[in-house]
């Protein structure tokens, strides 16, 4: 018989143009590869987490992905309560054998847009652009600046788009905050805003400068102005989750996945072959290769709270 | 000269920041000068936004969008009215529930016209407002003071930024010169006047109503067609309801309501300027702190300067002839 | 609030009409469905049998209603007194801050019988405080008390993650949120209560908070209909003019109200914290504050039409949520039209149907309707 | 026989289970003035609203020149030059009186060319009929007669032929209503057809040629005016015998018992009100204060019961000084054993929306009789709200209907009930019967008069000169902010009148 796989959503919704987005392009992935239809759910409040999971597990639904760390508290139980029932947890560790957890390393992603963004700049001075100031935000920063810093930009102008759930779906708001750091001398901007960012995209390219996208490939959103963009690939993870699912292949666990694994990586396609030097690919691929290879370690905003660089 | 720059600079983003606040600010003083309260500019703006993107990708036309933007926001102030004049409906209800289905619908069409995640097609230079440059801006950009001042702020804007500013002395002029803005201001102050002088209180109110759907209609297409190449959901992110402060703030006053606007704007490219960027004396603040600024500074100076605020004496209650 | 119209028998008149509106709601919803080709009959089954169906989903609608209701108090104990606090949103979000703290103090040490009280107050105060400072400024510098709440809704998201970050959350996790309180600061759960008329209940947040907020729906009416402190405040709410002739102090007045309804707001928080996910997270209250208005309103700022509204929010949210379980077409965004359409024909619609029904009342018997006969002789 | 402007026939209305007017008949013939008596709540207002299309009639017909004419809105009735002067103006009180005369009327869809014209037209208008009015003045600030005149213009600038006014002289000074008077003659004079409703049979008999007196919604009579008299009328009104003139014995005033020392008010402008006033009211005597509205005495009323902070003075109760420059609160002066009618019973003295019972404790919701602790003690309160009811005739005798539905007369009595019940030593009355019917207000002034035979001290302020003079034992006569003269009961309309104009206080100041 064929699996019955799940797929849940965060508050943020199935189209917030990061992780859930991705998460819901990996599903439809394997299902047009599969033929295997799925089942969805956003939720609209913490509340209805458990209620949710629950209910899936309850229907035979298997495996279950979700995206987002605040499922991790609900995951816990119900976990325990269908220990026969395969889970997938994004961005958040759920230590329980029928728990596979997928945590990326964005700090090492954000790093190589850094140095890219860097080299790019002709001003040497770049920009970040964050959604809802939350630590896993700042991480992106955090790891952004130390590649950017290691690449020679002199400045990295850092913004926060807010503090309600609104930072994600302003892009007016972030297309001004790209014109105030272009203003400010940034000529590179890298957003990791969710639909903020697509503002921010939007309003570099407005301005002939260039902007990075985040979480999936968005060089498509502004072709040629945008430079990359720090693909953290849940979509393969959820993919993944199922396709091992339906193989029989699946395993509980802690996937931390980084460049090494492939978890995150920078975006190269048509769009912005033009603006991508050899000089630039070199840097890149030389710091890729550093990372991979432990010579340079990104820091983790979120393992101190605090940022060295 | 770099300070100046960045004044310069601060001033510009904020006149684009208040363009949005200024059409719907302007747009609830037509109704509530008229006594209808209208906590539903959020949403109207929200459906002009999406439909303006949406027909301008479809038609490829910028105008075109424009229209839809206007014709969509108006009809739902039109649903409003219906609630709120006709059946008498309590106005803040009635407005709360155009936000939600404000709110769903632009996802959920969005999704089923586009599938790009209730986001519409990113939209060509050609589908958008592009700015307008002023004879000679770039030839005088090089000229100290004025010229920055020119080709910075006044020049290089999108069409629908001179539209919201010349909406400010267009209104004054409506309300204060013009028969249709006497009779406005009457309803909103004493309805029964207007009634016994045999004008219907119902179809004046209904005017006034039309007249804040098409500015809200302005309003979200500026945010989709010239902030933002496009729409993305919930992308008016609580600018109906800032707008409705300044009008407060501005005592229901069209210029006031132009000046208040650029201040939450001005707050706003505030906060944005100095985030992260050290103060002098007070060093480097939060990031919290800064975004909450343009907010405190907004209760400080309405406590410290703007005195109290007398609403349009009929706003808010339904009017009834016999009780 | 009068309406407009001559009065009906009370049933017809808190009975019928409402029920014809929401009929006509659904109705109105049932084309949406329609249009995304789902069956509108079977739509409404599922949304009224997910919420009401079994003992799960009432423990659910329940659990959503209990945090309306104390948004919707909130929202009228101000409203009878002239004052629009549109602020609950953020009254209730900075509560959370007095309750984690509090919770994370004692969770350990204290039972949760010891730490509910304590956390009740200090919700309480929160809230009353974050309302505080926009009441004075109304009554002393006339400041609108619309602008200042909406600032102090934006003001308060700050704070919170400010402490949430900075001091709440615990070093090295991920989410912006408390840890998860022990038993001492987990509210019992009610889901027995339902399970005695036989239903069964896997698991539901249905908790105690639920009977703090009947409490508090009643000592609303009390206070309103019943002291002397109530009475005051619907003069002002009425007539300031009667007011200063009666010797009401205006500001004393504005501020108690508005610290009455801000407390209300903040013990709004209790429910979804300690009642449910047990920690303090960003965004908690997710809007509730807001749907206090139209739960409000819509219950005509009586207790009882607001516990009723309430529920049926409640029941909103609840069977909303089967909806999208039940029928994959219908997505959370459906539901939030399906929300708008029932606020606006059950609320801002309410009165559509009224003279029809009238018309039919007073075709059945005259003396039925509205105003005795008496009235209308003179002095 | 001359020939009918208008005839109302079989006209029907009612407001939910009210009904306001049944099968009424009347015809009013042009070039007449017509005029129209009742109890509060006789249906007046209603009938003259149909006939202006404000309401409409549930049956009936109406016919203008003969012409059956459908009236569907007040746009009709103005096309067939019926204009009318509301009892509560419609008037735009942030508005300027060109503004408000235009509204509706605008000749132009610019407001400068109808303004232009209006203004013109105002002034034929004022040399006319002397109806002088500041044209840019705005309204809330001006008296309430100039506001009248305003209405009257508003009537006369759609060029009306047929002018109803309801009760027009209810707010005016005797002078006031004898312009007015005149202004109507005059229109009578250039062939115009007057409607005039009144609760005053002394002007039906000064200026009306034919009077129609309503009862609960019927039009129980219509007479040829001189062929009647004030007494006939009265009674065909109320349905009994009315004295309308209070008899009273000799007021023995006692010892003081409120002292007024060194008042001076200024209003929301800074504009002086009350200029240094003292007087006192002793024990067992009535006082009255005359004077043209608008000199002062409402600001005067509303400084000495303590809503309205003075600039300086002091108020003595039984001995004891209040301040009135501080924060003096009406509670405290209440608490001292001062009541106050306050002129404005819509606003003021009542919360229109209240229960009859809850209105009937407002000012002392903190006795402790009504309290049982924190808690209103509802028994109680109701109890004392139907002996007051019964004691005063309130009706509807229903203390749980809400206070709007009363009628005005009504309405006031639940307000004096209110304030003399609580038995104080002082009982300060803003126009005890504005708007009130003859059968109230011969039960109110009963009242007044036992209260001072009771020993109390009453200030009664009121703009009608009958009322002052056969109710006060002695008259003090306010203008311009100033106490210009005190008289004895017998002073005559005319001395009254003249220091009310502020004549004698001239030739004084010279
Ligand atoms: N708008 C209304 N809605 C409901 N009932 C009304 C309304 N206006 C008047 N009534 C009722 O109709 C009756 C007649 O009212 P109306 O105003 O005609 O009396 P009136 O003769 O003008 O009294 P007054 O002398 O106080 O002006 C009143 O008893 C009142 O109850
Ligand atoms: N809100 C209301 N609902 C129903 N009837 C009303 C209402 N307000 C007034 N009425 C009726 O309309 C009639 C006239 O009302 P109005 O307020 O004119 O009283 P009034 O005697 O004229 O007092 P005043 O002359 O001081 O205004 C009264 O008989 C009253 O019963
Ligand atoms: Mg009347
Ligand atoms: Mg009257």
């Amino acid at each position: 018989a064929d699996i019955q796989p799940a797929l849940l959503y965060d508050l943020g919704g199935k189209f917030d143009k990061s992780f859930n987005e991705a998460s819901y392009n990996g599903a439809e992935k394997f299902k047009a590869e599969t033929g295997i239809a799925y089942v969805e759910f956003e939720v609209s409040n913490a509340t209805q987490r458990e209620q949710a999971l629950r209910r899936f597990a309850e229907d035979g639904r298997n495996p279950i992905a979700m995206a987002g760390f605040s499922w991790a508290d609900a995951l816990e139980k119900i976990a325990v309560e269908f220990p026969e029932t395969k889970f997938a947890i994004i961005d958040m560790v759920v230590d329980k054998p029928n728990v596979r957890s997928v945590v990326y390393k964005e700090q090492e992603g954000s790093y190589l847009v850094g140095v890219m963004a860097a080299m790019a700049s002709k001003t040497k001075k770049v920009g970040f652009i964050g959604g809802m100031d939350i630590p896993l935000i700042r991480r992106f920063g955090c790891g952004y600046v130390g590649g950017a810093k290691a690449a020679g930009a002199t400045d990295v102008i850092q913004n926060m788009t807010g503090d309600t759930p609104a930072a994600w779906n302003d892009p007016a708001k972030g297309g001004e905050i790209a014109k105030t750091q272009i203003d400010q001398g940034a000529d590179v901007i890298y957003a990791a805003a969710g639909g903020t960012g697509v503002g921010v995209l939007q309003a570099a390219a407005d301005a002939g400068k260039l902007g990075i996208g985040v979480d999936s490939n968005q060089n498509g959103l502004q072709p040629g102005k945008v430079l990359t963009s720090m693909v953290k690939r849940v979509d393969v993870a959820v993919y993944n989750t199922f396709m091992d699912a339906k193989n029989d292949k699946f395993t509980g666990g802690i996937n931390d996945l980084g460049l090494k694994e492939g978890g995150v990586d920078y975006a190269m396609d048509d769009n912005n072959k033009a603006l991508v030097d050899d000089a630039m690919k070199a840097a890149v691929e030389k710091a890729k290769a550093d990372i991979i290879a432990g010579t340079v370690k990104v820091h983790d905003y979120m393992s101190d709270n605090s940022c060295p660089y | 000269m770099d300070l100046f720059n960045a004044v310069i600079q601060v001033l510009d983003s904020t006149i684009r920041l208040s363009v949005p606040l200024l059409l719907a600010c302007l747009a609830g003083l037509y109704s509530e000068r008229a006594g209808i309260f209208d906590i539903g500019l959020e949403g109207k703006m929200l459906v002009g936004a999406f439909a303006g993107a949406a027909a301008a990708s479809v038609f490829h036309s910028a105008y075109l969008g424009l229209g839809m933007a206007i014709l969509i926001s108006v009809a739902f102030a039109l649903v409003h009215g219906f609630a709120s004049i006709t059946h008498r409906g309590n106005q803040i209800v009635s407005g709360v529930a155009i936000n939600f289905i404000a709110a769903g619908s632009t996802i959920m069409l969005g999704q089923a016209w586009f599938q790009q995640g209730g986001r519409t097609p990113a939209l060509s230079s050609d589908e958008r407002f592009g700015a307008i440059i002023w004879p000679g801006a770039d030839a005088l950009r090089s000229v100290p003071i004025l010229g920055p001042i020119y080709s910075e702020l006044i020049s290089g804007h999108s069409v629908l930024v001179y539209v919201a500013f010349l909406a400010v002395p267009f209104t004054w002029w409506v309300l204060f010169r013009t028969r249709f803005g006497l009779r406005m201001r009457a309803v909103g102050e004493n309805p029964a006047a207007v009634d016994t002088a045999g004008i219907s209180v119902a179809w004046l109110r209904y005017r006034a109503l039309i007249c804040t759907g098409v500015l809200t209609g302005i309003a979200g297409a500026y945010l989709s067609m010239v902030q933002n190449g496009g729409f993305v959901k919930d992308m008016t992110a609580g600018k109906g309801y800032i707008a409705l402060a300044a009008l407060i703030f501005a005592k229901w006053k069209p210029v006031n309501a132009m000046f208040a606007c650029l201040l939450f704007g001005f707050l706003d490219a505030l906060s944005i300027r100095l985030q992260g960027t050290p103060l002098p004396l007070i060093g480097k603040v939060p990031v919290q702190l800064m975004q909450a600024l343009p907010y405190i500074l907004t209760v400080i100076l309405l406590a410290g300067f703007i005195g109290k605020a007398i609403p349009p004496r009929a706003g808010g209650v339904p009017y009834v002839k016999e009780r | 609030m009068s309406t407009p119209y001559a009065k009906l028998p009370a049933w017809a008149d808190y009975g019928l009409i409402p029920v014809i509106n929401l009929l006509v709601a659904f109705v109105v919803a049932g084309f949406v469905v329609l249009l995304v080709g789902e069956n509108p009959f079977r739509a409404a089954a599922v949304l009224v049998e997910g919420a009401f169906g079994r003992g799960q989903g009432i423990a659910f609608t329940l659990f959503y209603a209990t945090t309306f209701i104390f948004s919707g108090l909130s929202v009228a104990v101000a409203a009878h007194c002239g004052l629009f606090n549109i602020g609950g949103e953020g009254q209730g979000y900075i509560a959370g801050l007095g309750i984690g703290i509090v919770c994370l103090a004692f969770d350990s040490v204290l039972p949760w019988w010891l730490t509910f009280p304590i956390a009740i107050i200090a919700a309480a105060a929160m809230g009353a405080l974050w309302a505080l400072i926009p009441a004075y400024l109304q009554a002393k510098r006339g400041s609108h008390i619309v602008i200042t709440t909406i600032m102090f809704n934006f003001i308060a998201a700050s704070v919170m993650v400010r402490a949430l970050v900075g001091y709440l959350k615990p070093p090295a996790s991920m989410a912006p949120q408390t840890r998860t309180f022990l038993e001492g600061a987990q509210l019992p759960k009610l889901n027995w209560v339902i399970e005695l008329f036989g239903a069964k209940i896997r698991s539901a947040p249905f908790n105690i908070s639920f009977l703090l907020a009947l409490a508090m729906a009643f000592l609303v009416w009390v206070l309103i209909w019943r002291t002397r402190l109530g009475y005051e405040m619907r003069t002002y709410g009425h007539s300031s003019k009667a007011a200063r002739y009666a010797g009401i102090s205006e500001t004393r007045i504005i501020i108690i109200a508005m610290m009455i309804s801000g407390a209300l707001a903040g013990m709004m928080a209790l429910n979804p914290t300690m009642g449910d996910q047990h920690n303090v997270a960003l965004e908690f209250v997710s809007g509730a504050g807001f749907v206090g208005i139209a739960v409000a309103l819509m219950g005509r700022l009586h207790p009882v039409g607001i516990v009723l509204a309430a529920i049926l929010f409640g029941m909103l949210y609840q069977g909303g949520a089967e909806l999208a379980f039940e029928m994959p077409a219908i997505s959370r965004d459906m539901i939030v039209i399906i929300q708008g359409l029932v606020i606006l024909f059950a609320g801002a619609l309410e009165h559509m149907f009224r003279p029809y029904v009238q018309a039919l009342f007073a075709s059945l018997s005259p003396r039925s309707v509205g105003m005795e006969a008496v009235k209308g002789k003179g002095a | 026989m001359a020939q009918a402007a208008i005839e109302l026939i079989g006209i029907n209305k009612s407001f939910g289970a009210v009904r306001a007017n049944r099968d009424i008949n009347l015809e009013i013939v042009r070039g007449t003035i017509h005029g129209i008596v009742g109890e509060n709540g006789a249906g007046k207002s209603t009938l003259m609203s149909i006939l202006y299309g404000f309401y409409q009639a549930d049956s009936g017909e109406i016919r203008v020149g003969g012409q059956p004419a459908s009236i569907k809105s007040p746009n009709d009735a103005i096309a067939l030059g019926i204009g009318m002067v509301h009892q509560h103006f419609m008037l735009v009180d942030n508005f300027t009186v060109l503004e408000n005369v235009i509204l509706g009327a605008e000749s132009d869809a610019l407001l400068k060319k109808s303004i232009a014209k209006a203004r013109s037209e105002l002034e034929r208008l004022e040399r006319e009929y002397g109806l002088e009015v500041d044209p840019d003045a705005i309204i809330e600030e001006l008296p309430v007669g100039l506001q009248q005149r305003v209405e009257i213009l508003k009537a006369l600038y759609r060029g009306a032929e047929i002018l109803i006014l309801d009760e027009p002289t209810g707010v005016l000074t005797p002078a006031e209503a004898d312009h007015l008077f005149r202004i109507l003659k005059q229109l009578k004079e250039q062939g115009k057809t007057i409607v005039l409703i009144t609760h005053k049979l002394r002007e039906i008999m000064a200026i009306t040629d034919t009077v129609s007196v309503m009862r609960q919604g019927t039009m129980v009579a219509t007479r040829e005016t001189r062929k009647t008299t004030v007494e006939e009328l009265a009674e065909l009104m109320v349905g009994r015998r009315v004295l309308l003139r209070v008899e009273k014995g000799e007021a023995e005033a006692g010892g003081v018992k409120l002292a007024v020392k060194n008042l001076t008010v200024k209003d929301s402008r800074g504009v002086t009100m009350v200029d240094d006033i003292s007087f006192d009211v002793r024990a067992g005597e009535i006082v009255g204060i005359a004077g043209v509205a608008g000199n002062g005495q409402s600001e005067m009323l509303e400084a000495i019961s303590g809503i309205r902070r003075a600039v300086s003075g002091s108020v003595m109760l039984d001995g004891k000084p209040i301040d009135l420059t501080g924060a003096a609160d009406p509670g405290e002066l209440r608490d001292r054993g001062l009541a106050h009618v306050p002129e404005d019973r819509h606003h003021v003295g009542l919360v229109l929306a209240f229960e009859e019972n809850e209105n009937s404790i407002l000012g002392y919701h903190d006795d402790p009789r009504y309290l049982w602790g924190p808690f209103l003690n509802i028994d109680a309160i109701r109890d004392d709200a139907r002996d007051k009811i019964t004691k005063y005739d309130i009706r509807p005798a229903d203390c749980r209907l809400k206070t709007a539905n009363f009628s005005g007369g009504n309405q006031q009595k639940i307000v004096l009930a209110r304030e003399m019940e609580q038995d104080p030593g002082v009982l300060i009355v803003g126009q005890p019967t504005r708007g009130v019917d003859v059968g109230a207000i011969e039960f109110i002034h009963k009242r007044l008069i036992a209260m001072r035979d009771q020993g109390k001290a009453v200030l009664v302020v009121s703009v009608e000169l009958d009322e002052i003079r056969s109710l006060s034992d002695r008259i003090l006569v306010m203008f311009a902010g100033r106490i210009v003269g005190e008289r004895g009961p017998e002073a005559t309309e005319g001395e009254l009148g003249l220091l009310m104009a502020g004549v004698e206080h001239r030739e004084a100041a010279e």
